[in-house]
Formats: C-alpha cells, sequence, structure tokens
C-alpha cells in the first residue's frame, strides 16, 4: 500500500482513471472544478482513453452521460450545488431509464443567498431521483466509493445510477493521505461493462426512452423500487469482494463506539470525523456516547440504523440540510420508518464551521431533547 | 497534533504552502491534513490555509483555531487580520517583514525578509516555499530534505531548482538564528 | 412485468397497431392509369404504398395526401 | 433519385392522418440507411412513434427530454467514437420547440463542439404535441393557442425566428432548409449532411395538418405554396457558401398560402399585404 497525500477531487479523479470511463461529459462548478481539471489533464496526457465532452452546462453534462451511456458504455460525470439542480430533470430520467452512471456531487449549499460553502441540501434533495447515494467521510472512502459504485449501478439485478457525495471544500480541498490501489486490481475487481439490458446499437435496433401511458408507468417505477431493494444485497456482496481485494471494509453504516452508548449521535459525511475525536473525548470524561455513520443513504438501511441505536436512551440526528416546516432529512426518515425518539439537528448550513463545541452541544441536547428541530451555531439576533 | 495557521494575499501561494507542508511531514513518515479556508478571494484579498501534523492519522475536519504555528506571508495582513488570534502559549510566529514587528504577549517572532530573498532569487514575490524553509528551520516540526523532495514535485525544471535554493537559504539563515 | 427503462427491443412493432380502423376514405389505386411516379410511395405518411403501388389497408389511415398528389388522378378516394 | 425501397419507420405509429413529420423522418431515413441512430426531443414524434411496448423505429432510438436532444446525441457520438464506430449517422430529430425555444443552449453547445452529427428540425411552426401553443418559429400573424388573434390582437405579433442562420452562425460545414413537399431536394441534403465531417443542421418545413388547420389531403400542397409564394427558402450554406437550390418559376401572391389555412383566417388583407412585403424583401435580396 502507497499513501498518497491528495485532496478528495483528486482521489475520485484517480478513481475514474481507474475505472476507465469511455466518456466523460464534465461542466465545472466550485468545489467540484478541480475534479473536470484533473480528469481533463488525464484525458490531455493519455492516462484516460476516452472522449472527454466540454458541456456547455451540467444540465447537457448529465443528459450526454444517458446519451453515451445508451450505447453501452461506462460514464463519469460530477457536479455541485445549483450544478446538480440544473440536472435534476435528468437525475430522474437517468434513473428510470436504468442507466448505471456514476456521479461525484461536491456537497454545496444551494442558493439563494448564493452560497459557494459546504452543506449537503443539494444531493439531499434528489432523494427521491431513483440514485442511489452514498456519503462519504474522507478522500479514501470518496475514491473507493467510486469504484464500487461501478460495481454495483451496473449489476443486472440493479441497473441503477450512483452518487458519491462528498463535501464540498471540507474534504474536496482537503489533502490528506490516500491509498490508490494497483490498476491490475481494479481491473479485476471492476472489469468492462457489457450490457445487454439497452444499447444503441445498429446491430440489434432498440428503443431507449418510450412514452407510457397509465397501464404501464406505475410498474415501471415499482420495478425501480424493486431493484432498489436487490440493490442491498449486492452493495453488501461488492462491499465484500472490495474488502477482500483492497482490504478497506464499508457497510451500510459505520457504528463508532455505539455498541454500549447511552447516547448516539447519527449523522453523514466528513462531520463524522470531528464527531469521533469528540466521542473520544467525552468517554475519557465518562459519558458513553457512540456514532452511528450513515454511508449509504439510499437504499436507506432501516434495520442497520434500528439495530445500531435500539439499546441507546438518547439518539440525536445532525442534518446538514432540512425540508421546511419538517426539519432534517435524515432525522426524518428515521423518526418515519423506526420507532425511537430522537431529537433533530440542523448545523453546518453554507459551510458554517462545525466545533468540537458544537458537538458537545448536540450531545447535551440529545439527552435533554426538545421536540423541535434545533438549530446548532446559528448566530443570535443582533 | 501541531496545527499551523497560514496568512497570504491571494496569488502569494498560503495554500500551496499548506499543502507542501502537509506533503513534507508525510514524507517524514507523520499523519497530515492541509486546507484553505475557503474563499472566493480573488488574487491580492486575505486567504488563510491550515496544516495538522501528528504521530496518527487526522480525523477532524474544522479550522485551525488554536495554532501551535502562524505562518504570514504578508506583513500588509497585520493591519487588516488578527493573525496572533487564538495562537497558543508559548506558540511561534514566522513573518515576512522589513520592517520591526511588535512582540504580542507570550508570542515568538521569527522575521525573515523572504520578499527580499525571493526578488533575488526567483525574480518574483512569491514567497511561500522561502517561509517553509524557514518553519523548517525555526520549528525542526519538519525536515528540510523532505521540504525540498515536496518542492520538486510541485514544481518543475528551473522553477523549482530556485525554490529549493531559496527554501534553503531561508531554513540556514533561521537555523543560524 | 414493464421492460427495464420501459425500453422495446422489438423494432417496428407498432405494426401491431392497424391504423387502417381511423379511416373514413379509402383510396383506390388504379394501376392502368398510373405512370409509375413514386409521388405517392413518396409522400405517404404511413409508408404503406409499396414500389409495386399496393396499398397496405392495414394502416392506410385515409388522409388522401397519395389521390391528391398523383399527377394523372390514378388514385380515388371512396367512402369505407 | 432513385428512392430506396426500405423503410425504417414502421407504420401502425399514432400520427395524425396527413402528418407532415412522418414523412420527413421516412424520407431522410431512407437516405441514412439502417447503420443510423436517432435521438428524438420530447415532442409529436416521440409520442406518436414510442407508445410503449411498440417503436415504430426500425433502428436504434433514444429519448431522454424536450430540451436535450443535442446533448444526449452528443453523448451517442462521443461514445461511439470512443469505440471505433466512426460510420454510424447520429441524426437528431427536434421540433421547432425542442430546437429555437427550449432545446437552443443544448444544441449551440453541441454544434459549436463539432460534433458529427445531423440535427434535423421539423418545424411545424407551434408546439403542436401540447395543441398548438405558439413557438419562438411562429410566423407573424399566426393564430395559435398561446398568441391568439382577438379585438386587440392580430396573432403572432413577431417574425419567426431565424434558426439556420442561427446556426449557420456557428461555422459548422452544412446548413441547410428544406420542404417535405420537395423531397428530391431534401434528400440530396441529408445524403450532404450525413457526408460532411462535422455537425449538420437542416431546417425542414412541415406542414400540420391540426395546426395550421387545413384537410390533411392538403399537407405537401400546402408546403409547395410556401415555397412557391416565398415564404419558405430553400437553401443551403455549404462552408460558408450560401446558395438557393430552388427557385419558383413564377413567385405566386402569398395570400395564397395564408387562404388555405385557418390560422391566417382573421388576418385583414392589410396584415396580408405586410407579410406580403416582407417577403419580397427577402426575395428580392436573394433574387428569387
Amino acid at each position: 500500500m502507497v499513501l498518497k497525500v491528495m485532496s478528495s477531487n483528486q482521489a475520485i479523479a484517480e478513481a475514474v482513471k481507474l475505472a476507465k470511463p469511455k466518456v466523460i461529459p464534465v461542466y465545472p462548478i466550485t468545489p467540484q472544478t478541480t475534479i473536470s481539471e484533473y480528469l481533463a489533464k488525464y484525458v490531455a496526457d493519455g492516462d484516460i482513453k476516452a472522449e472527454y465532452i466540454r458541456v456547455e452546462s451540467e444540465h447537457s453534462a448529465i443528459s450526454a452521460c444517458l446519451g453515451a451511456s445508451g450505447t453501452g458504455v461506462r460514464v463519469f460525470t460530477a457536479t455541485s450545488s445549483q450544478g446538480l439542480a440544473l440536472m435534476h430533470e435528468i437525475i430522474f430520467a437517468a434513473a428510470g431509464l436504468r442507466a448505471p452512471i456514476v456521479m461525484a456531487d461536491a456537497n454545496r449549499a444551494l442558493s439563494a443567498p448564493l452560497s459557494i460553502w459546504n452543506d449537503q441540501q443539494d444531493s439531499i434533495s434528489e432523494r427521491d431521483s431513483g440514485w442511489m447515494q452514498i456519503y462519504a467521510e474522507n478522500g479514501q472512502e470518496a475514491l473507493d466509493s467510486v469504484l464500487m459504485s461501478y460495481k454495483i449501478s451496473e449489476n443486472k439485478e440493479v441497473l441503477l445510477p450512483t452518487m458519491v457525495c462528498v463535501d464540498g471544500f471540507i474534504l474536496t480541498h482537503t489533502v490528506d493521505p490516500v491509498d490508490v490501489p494497483e490498476e491490475e486490481e481494479v481491473d479485476k475487481f471492476l472489469p468492462d461493462y457489457n450490457p445487454d439490458h439497452a444499447y444503441l446499437d445498429p446491430e440489434r435496433p432498440m428503443s431507449i426512452g418510450t412514452f407510457t401511458d397509465p397501464d404501464y408507468y406505475m410498474e415501471a417505477r415499482h420495478d425501480m423500487e424493486v431493484a432498489m431493494e436487490k440493490a442491498k444485497t449486492v452493495i453488501s456482496d461488492v462491499s465484500q469482494e472490495f474488502a477482500e481485494t483492497f482490504g478497506r471494509k464499508y457497510d451500510f453504516i459505520e457504528k463508532y463506539r455505539s455498541e454500549d452508548a447511552d447516547t448516539i449521535l447519527i449523522a453523514m459525511g466528513s462531520i463524522c470525523s470531528t464527531i469521533k475525536d469528540v466521542i473520544d473525548e467525552l468517554r475519557e470524561e465518562g459519558e458513553k456516547v457512540g456514532l452511528v455513520r450513515v454511508r449509504v443513504f439510499r437504499p436507506f438501511p432501516v434495520e442497520e440504523i434500528y439495530d445500531a441505536i435500539k439499546g441507546a436512551s438518547n439518539v440525536g440526528v445532525i442534518d446538514k440540510n432540512f425540508s421546511f416546516s419538517i426539519g432534517g432529512v435524515l432525522h426524518n426518515n428515521i423518526k418515519s420508518m423506526m420507532d425511537v425518539n430522537a431529537a433533530g439537528f440542523i448545523i453546518g448550513l453554507g459551510g458554517r464551521d462545525i466545533k468540537p463545541s458544537h458537538i458537545r452541544e448536540v450531545v447535551e441536547k440529545t439527552k435533554n431533547p426538545s421536540n423541535k428541530p434545533l438549530w446548532i451555531g446559528l448566530k443570535e439576533e443582533q | 497534533m501541531i496545527e499551523v495557521r497560514f496568512h497570504g494575499r491571494g496569488g502569494q501561494g498560503a495554500v500551496t504552502a499548506a499543502e507542501i507542508l502537509a506533503k513534507a511531514a508525510f514524507e517524514d513518515g507523520k499523519y497530515c491534513q492541509a486546507f484553505p479556508f475557503f474563499g472566493v478571494e480573488r488574487r491580492g484579498a486575505p486567504v488563510m490555509a491550515f496544516t495538522r501534523i501528528d504521530d496518527k492519522p487526522i480525523r477532524r475536519r474544522y479550522q485551525v483555531y488554536n495554532p501551535d504555528y502562524v505562518v504570514v506571508l504578508d506583513d500588509g495582513l497585520l493591519e487588516v487580520v488578527d493573525v496572533f488570534s487564538g495562537i497558543k502559549e508559548g506558540g511561534n510566529v514566522i513573518i515576512n517583514t522589513n520592517n520591526g514587528v511588535e512582540n504580542s504577549n507570550g508570542v515568538k517572532i521569527n522575521k525573515i525578509d523572504a520578499t527580499g530573498i525571493a526578488l533575488d532569487i526567483l525574480g518574483v514575490p512569491i514567497v511561500n516555499t522561502i517561509l517553509l524553509g524557514a518553519f523548517a528551520g525555526v520549528t525542526g516540526q519538519v525536515s528540510i530534505e523532505s521540504l525540498i523532495k515536496i518542492i520538486n514535485e510541485t514544481f518543475s525544471g528551473s522553477v523549482a531548482e530556485k525554490n529549493v535554493k531559496a527554501a534553503k537559504m531561508a531554513y540556514d539563515a533561521a537555523k543560524k538564528g | 412485468m414493464v421492460a427495464i427503462g420501459a425500453a422495446v427491443k422489438e423494432p417496428g412493432s407498432t405494426r401491431k397497431n392497424k391504423t387502417g380502423s381511423w379511416r373514413t376514405f379509402k383510396p383506390i389505386l388504379d394501376k392502368e392509369t398510373c405512370i409509375d411516379c413514386e409521388n405517392c410511395v413518396m409522400f405517404c405518411p404511413e409508408g404503406c404504398i409499396d414500389k409495386n403501388y399496393d396499398i397496405d389497408y392495414d394502416y392506410c389511415k385515409g388522409c388522401g395526401i397519395c389521390a391528391e398528389e398523383c399527377p394523372v388522378k390514378a388514385i380515388k378516394m371512396e367512402r369505407e | 433519385m432513385e428512392l430506396p425501397e426500405k423503410e425504417f419507420l414502421a407504420p401502425g405509429h399514432r400520427a395524425c392522418a396527413g402528418c407532415g413529420a412522418t414523412i420527413g423522418v421516412r424520407l431522410a431515413l431512407k437516405m441514412l440507411g439502417e447503420n443510423t441512430v436517432a435521438v428524438s426531443a420530447t415532442g409529436c414524434l416521440e409520442v406518436i412513434t414510442t407508445p410503449y411496448p411498440e417503436t415504430a423505429w426500425e433502428i436504434p432510438w433514444m429519448h431522454v427530454a424536450f430540451e436535450n436532444a443535442a446533448a444526449v446525441a452528443s453523448g451517442v457520438e462521443s461514445a461511439l467514437k470512443a469505440q471505433g464506430k466512426t460510420d454510424t449517422n447520429v441524426v437528431v430529430f427536434g421540433g421547432d420547440g425542442g430546437t429555437a425555444d427550449i432545446g437552443l443552449q443544448a444544441l449551440s453547445g453541441a454544434m459549436e463542439r463539432g460534433h458529427n452529427l445531423i440535427y434535423i428540425c421539423y418545424d411545424n411552426e407551434a408546439y403542436m404535441n401540447t395543441g398548438i401553443q405558439r413557438s419562438g418559429a411562429t410566423p407573424y400573424g399566426a393564430s395559435t393557442t398561446t398568441s391568439p388573434h382577438g379585438k386587440e390582437s392580430f396573432g403572432e405579433d413577431k417574425p419567426k425566428k431565424n434558426m439556420p442562420m442561427i446556426m449557420a452562425a456557428h461555422g459548422i460545414p452544412y446548413v441547410a432548409t428544406a420542404s417535405i413537399s420537395y423531397p428530391e431536394d431534401f434528400m440530396k441534403k441529408v445524403k450532404k449532411a450525413a457526408e460532411v465531417d462535422g455537425p449538420a443542421y437542416i431546417h425542414l418545413q412541415q406542414p400540420c395538418t391540426t395546426g395550421w388547420g387545413y384537410s390533411p389531403a392538403k399537407t405537401i400542397d400546402l408546403g409547395r405554396l410556401a415555397v412557391e409564394t416565398g415564404s419558405w427558402i430553400l437553401y443551403e450554406i455549404e462552408d460558408g457558401e450560401f446558395k438557393v437550390t430552388y427557385r419558383p418559376i413564377q413567385r405566386k401572391k402569398v395570400s395564397e398560402y395564408l387562404n388555405a389555412q385557418k390560422r391566417f383566417k382573421h388576418l385583414s388583407d392589410l396584415e396580408k399585404e405586410t407579410i406580403q412585403s416582407h417577403v419580397d424583401a427577402i426575395c428580392v435580396e436573394l433574387k428569387i
């Protein structure tokens, strides 16, 4: 294992290089931009043999991905925030057309007011699109997740696209050590993509993107739900195979000191690293606190989360997003699917830095929960 | 764990400096992390960047509020930014200046005319590698060998050569005190 | 069960749908008068007149373009 | 010109009797042949040809959305290129709404990037799929459901957007206008479009029985009247060289074309004269 110091954006670009897509349509947007730059350079240097399409918008980026995927090749794109929102219509189409596209999203707040900084409102707002979503905690996981995502998405039982989400700047522009796997090993883990479900080939003509009347639409959508359910098994299998090949094991959720914890926090993405540090401190102070990090958000791992938290007296769910009048989306997903009394917290919107003191505040307020979701780190009114 | 905060102006290479320091520390066998304060600042505006170095993997992902070391790439910043903010007791500031800088209570200040060295050797007032050389000399938290290796990986050709020369000069000067 | 992505793997399968039933007027082509100009073949929106000027009434919607465009009036539109 | 016998658009599709769009697609596909991939924008053509679980297409075909056909085709073309399949034609069929309005950005991007594809805009001069709403390609004076004539209005009050010239401004190797009523001229242009290396754009006027308001049998007749009156001009721009490809021997009065359609029925003689003088100005310049 050779560790190299790099940003998550570079780690993602390295993963793409290893996955060998044939077409890369991409439109730059902060903080995804360096992904598009690394990939352009790799293509320019011949390190990736792919058509790099300098599209005029994110809308065309995902559209070109879909066209290319329709011919039966592996594709990649990446975006962020406004770009993802601009893709919205085609995000749904990509899932409905069952295109195994893998896309990285550099999580960033949505306008207005305009912000380039991190929260997870952009990808969370696409939760009902039929895409699988993985939230990475660090650059290593971002790289590994891109590789696993192709294998999961391209599985015949699944055939749904995957979004690998990385916190903007906090991960995308932070360098730390990452292990980049060997090409031969990746080739064995992730062979060429050879689809038989959809292709644009004059030798065997078919029509993709048809028009369905009320006799068919509902079944087509239900089939996607069935595939999303099947994806759970596939994700487990792929994670297992990945662990055997590369020695790093990922699951739907990660449990950190939660087994005997009285108070458990639940969160997604890079904030979990800071939470782990705070948990270590609190444990030393004699508090039984733990973390459940939700890594795979779609398909939603209901059983895994419930099993991990059912023994705790206090559960606090931290969201970097919210749904008006209701609170954090992860919080609400958990409350709607399991019989737990969980407190909800909104944190770090628009790049508000999340300090250990904020996490301690969440722990305190989880022990004395309020009925309403609480906004942590909000400035007092002047 | 040691935490370093870099203050510079857009275009001076503060972000690159933070990354080079992280990579050099990693070369020394330490764990590292470096990141910018995520601004939309344009060339000339104040910017910050951070480096963390530790013997074990680094997890925390928030800005550095209580640095062990502060590196200031431009003394003009003293007027607009509190570069001493939150610095640890006994902390150390390395500052590019050719003027007198007031000592702040309990903080060690190391002055270096990095702009002078830069203009002499590089021909442009880009001071990041020079301050890293000084940092290595003053703090001993990173080896000059690793620093030189990463500078050579980051730049190429004569630019790399000149940056190495400038960093080495600053290192030696700092060593001498 | 809907095909994955509602793709259709059978090209030209609209042939199952006999649009001849849409027709009110039926084109009758008199091959004696026909001068083999291919106008009707070219302009048929259904593509249901072949090179031998046989009209496929399974699909002809009776639009009357063929009769209108025949330079020698070899096609008459007759009430079904 | 020998008309290739093979049909690539099967009957049984759900187009209106007398549909001009399907005539255009049939003729274009005859010229392109079986080694072709088609991409459609949302619109009449897409809806009438692919009612799941059926398709009228005999060649591979894809549709994603209204505004992105050119971007989808960019992906298709790039992927075929990446696989070494450079002899496969990629053709796009977009209506005037999907081309001149909502799809213009994606189209402009695709043209400027130089993808080797043929974009055919089948122009029936309004949003016919949703029931005759005005588009950027709706001509001056036409009454549509969103530019209706009334006490205060004579219908659409802006001239038709000049799409072919917008495409020509991209500096692409081939731009042409065509009409389904001049099939040989159209098919020759499709052939040229397929042969050029790089993007080609053909703007095909295609009368619509429902939207224009005339009897289905008159579809070809209307297209011919548009050209014979100088209301629609057939030309091509090959590597920047502009050439009129058909000149009527004796230009007919525009009113003959307008009077044959319900959408212009409300126009006064004065308004028809205004349209005539617009047409005259252009035709005089082009010596038609």
